[in-house]
């Protein structure tokens, strides 16, 4: 099985990277300073909360294309596929909710604000968490599937919109890239970070296929042997 | 210096546990694709003997 | 559209129509669901007093009540398809799927409409009476439910479908239908907002919100319009 | 009874229906001459209803062949639904709708030319035309199956398909839908699938069951000999239950 040992390369990896970053973060990257010169330590948590969100996004976008494909070829691996991708989706969706509370918590001093970003983020883990509320819901495989299938390519096209909807109105929530604001040492922190988690991400789903092809296999076994 | 730490100390928690959370979530999430795969695996173990018992048989 | 088509699309939106003025069931129970919201907005205001300006929140009041309104009358419409395996008649005919989605989509678009034409004014007789009127001209409230209606009624007639064979069917149109529309909502409540104000200003905003609108109809529609035939064979 | 001609009106090859590693239908092969009356027999979970759903359109082979009236039910799909009616348990009517009201509904959905003459024509053949005007919510179960097969024959379709169709019906209903079903024998070819064993192999010329997903038996009723056919149906039976 050339994919799963592909799949612990990837998890070894990813672990690697992040925790080099981790330590990037506290002993290499200079700290950031707010303009009246005090220093910003809760930037700190910058270096996780963005991987972890781009993570997502990505992701998400697999959810749709699987979607996509099991809806034109109606095979239930591509079923099983969107499903992983939307579990690890809702993984790193949770994950950068509880870093960006924090986050928000020491900046804001306040846990929560209905500042777009923040809204629109809520909105698609509202979708992500809809998906499986409607997954669970239905009882026939094949339908379910193709709800899913459904469910998920709208969320995915939905998610966006709710996006750029919000830039209408004024963000305060921090824009990373605007004008080179990062100095080398941070991008390179950061860069490191992203692609440890973007190795992790594809470990995850790659691990969670495989249990789900064992599971697959066992089924068959089963049937096989008489139910 | 002083200064310093009186800005990171009220900082400091809030940051811990935004990696703490992080970690202890990979972690786990890790750990427990590998305990379901460990035990699909046994399972596997389990069908195969039955199979090959049953082919002995026939 | 060919003739078969054409006859096959008007024949549903009939139906829908007969069975509806027959039993009023959609109609009222929309209706009577948006006055019930109303009371309970002069419970939520009370405390306000006579000091808040009702122009600030009315157009989030009204999109609340008419978000609500219009899930309640979804899942109605398509309840008495299934429930005697008519669905499964429809799909046994010759007909293409995406009209039926076209013939729902445009009885649900209906309905909706007609009970939001009658119980804005109701709404505006209970809240603005003595206050302050609108600012902007009443075409662009017009246009707002207009423009709105039909992004609720695409996606609507799609989760519809999905949320009928699902257990726990109300609950599981708002857990989906809620989020989805969020971009709309937003730009429904801006648009209203805009109107409702009036002056210069708020009729760039007014434009840019419908323009928002618009965008979300073309490409939610689209989207339903192409799912539909996966969902409702499945 | 007319003499089966040579183009079978129901033919399936090999036809496979899966999802996943579970096949509702696992290579089923059989076919039908025009005009005949097929019976499919077989417990829950045989893959009776996903071959009906399969035979109607409404669900595609995974892989294998059917064709219906010469019609690939895939390829052929919207054409052969012109040409296929279907009676269920359910009666497939609008409850709110009159009895003239639904069949004009249906008639419209097949594009049926004159659609009032046929749908009176109908209404008489059926002897509910003195109800066409009451919504058939108010209709005894025997009057909604007459409807039923009214709404079926609206398209003069070559072939019915028939699901369950006793179920629930009275003993006055049943003999009613029998005579039915006999007027109508004549021009058309039938599949039904039924649990009734005594009733299906009254109507058949031939027989199938299912188990599994699988042919378990496939005969003509001249070569059906009963006391064996109901052994192996009594059998499969039981591996459903298990």
């Amino acid at each position: 099985m050339k994919r799963g040992y592909l799949a612990e390369v990837m998890l070894v990896l990813g672990a690697v990277l992040t925790t080099a970053a981790f330590l990037m973060t506290f002993f290499w990257a200079p700290p950031s300073v707010y303009p009246d010169g005090r220093v910003d330590f809760a930037q700190k948590i910058f270096y996780f909360h963005v991987p972890v969100a781009e993570a997502s996004f990505l992701v998400f976008f697999f959810t749709a294309f699987y979607g996509v494909r099991f809806l034109m070829t109606k095979r239930k691996e591509f079923d099983v596929k969107a499903r992983i991708a939307t579990e690890v989706t809702l993984f790193f969706v949770l994950l950068t909710m509880a870093t960006g509370i924090l986050w928000t918590r020491v900046e804001w001093n306040v846990w929560w604000q209905w500042e777009p970003r923040l809204t629109t983020y809520f909105i698609m883990t509202l979708l992500v968490i809809g998906y499986f509320v409607l997954r669970n819901s239905v009882e026939d495989e094949e339908r379910r599937a193709t709800y899913a299938a459904a469910f998920g390519i709208l969320a995915f096209i939905d998610a966006p919109i709710s996006f750029f909807i919000t830039r209408v109105v004024q963000s305060t929530h921090p824009v990373v890239f605007k004008s080179g604001g990062l100095e080398p040492p941070m991008l390179v922190t950061f860069i490191v970070g992203q692609i440890g988690m973007l190795m992790l991400g594809y470990a995850f789903y790659q691990l969670r296929l495989k249990e789900e092809e064992l599971k697959e296999r066992l089924e068959a076994l089963k049937i096989g042997l008489g139910g | 210096m002083q200064d310093i730490y009186s800005q990171v100390i009220p900082q400091a928690p809030y940051v811990i546990w935004a990696y703490a959370l992080i970690w202890v979530s990979l972690l786990g999430f890790v750990a427990m694709v590998f305990a379901r795969l460990r035990r699909l695996d046994k399972q596997m173990q389990v069908l195969e003997e039955a199979l090959k018992r049953r082919e002995q048989q026939a | 559209m060919g003739s078969l088509s054409w006859r096959q699309f008007k024949a549903i939106l009939r139906k829908d129509i007969v069975m509806e003025l027959r039993t009023r069931e959609m109609l009222t129970s929309m209706g009577l669901y948006a006055i019930l919201t109303m009371v309970v907005y002069q419970i939520a205001l009370v405390e306000a007093g006579e000091g808040l300006d009702v122009r600030l929140v009315m157009p989030g009041l009204i999109w609340v009540a008419f978000i609500f309104m219009s899930m309640l009358g979804l899942n109605r419409s398509f309840v008495h398809e299934k429930d005697q395996g008519c669905l499964d008649a429809l799909l046994l005919a010759p007909i293409d799927r995406p009209v039926i989605f076209l013939a729902k989509f445009a009885g649900n678009l209906l309905f909706l409409l007609v009970v939001e034409a009658l119980t804005l004014p109701v709404f505006a007789f209970l809240f603005l009476q003595g206050r302050a009127g609108f600012g902007g001209p009443l075409w662009m409230v017009a246009l707002v439910l207009v423009g709105a209606s039909i992004g609720i009624s695409g996606i609507g007639t799609l989760l519809a479908t999905i949320s009928v064979n699902t257990t726990g069917k109300d609950i599981m149109l708002a857990v989906l239908f809620v989020p989805l529309q969020y971009p709309l909502l937003r730009a429904a409540v801006g648009a209203t907002f805009a109107a409702v104000i009036g002056g210069p200003d708020a009729t760039a905003s007014f434009w840019n919100w419908m323009g928002w609108i618009a965008g979300f109809d073309i490409i939610m529609v689209l989207a339903a319009f192409g799912l539909y035939e996966f969902v409702i064979e499945a | 009874m007319p003499e089966p001609v040579d183009q079978p009106a129901v033919e399936v090859r090999d036809l496979t229906r899966a999802f996943g590693v579970r096949k509702a239908l696992d290579g089923v092969s059989f076919s039908v001459p025009e005009g005949a009356f097929l019976s499919v027999f077989g417990p829950n979970g045989a893959g009776k209803t996903t071959l009906l759903k399969v035979l109607t359109t409404l669900v595609a082979p995974s892989s294998g062949s059917a064709r219906v009236c010469g019609l690939d039910v895939v390829e052929g799909a919207v054409e052969l639904r012109s040409r296929i009616g279907l009676i269920s348990h359910n009666p497939l009517l609008y409850p709110d709708l009159t009895a003239e009201e639904n069949l004009l509904f249906f008639a419209e959905m097949y594009g049926v030319e004159r659609p009032e003459e046929r749908v009176r024509e109908l209404l008489e053949a059926v002897e509910l035309d003195h109800r066409r005007l009451d919504t058939t919510r108010t209709f005894s179960r025997g009057m909604l199956q007459r409807l039923s097969i009214a709404r079926a024959l609206l398209h003069r379709p070559d072939v019915l398909f028939l699901d369950e169709p006793y179920s629930g019906l009275d003993p006055h209903a049943m003999d009613i839908l029998d005579s039915l079903v006999a007027s109508i024998r004549q021009h058309h070819t039938f599949v039904m699938v039924s649990h009734d064993l005594e009733k299906g192999l009254e109507l058949c010329t031939h027989a199938l069951i299912l188990a599994q997903g699988r042919v378990v038996l496939f005969e003509k009723r001249e070569d059906i000999d009963e006391r064996a056919f109901r052994a192996t149906y009594r059998s499969v039976v039981g591996m459903g239950v298990s």
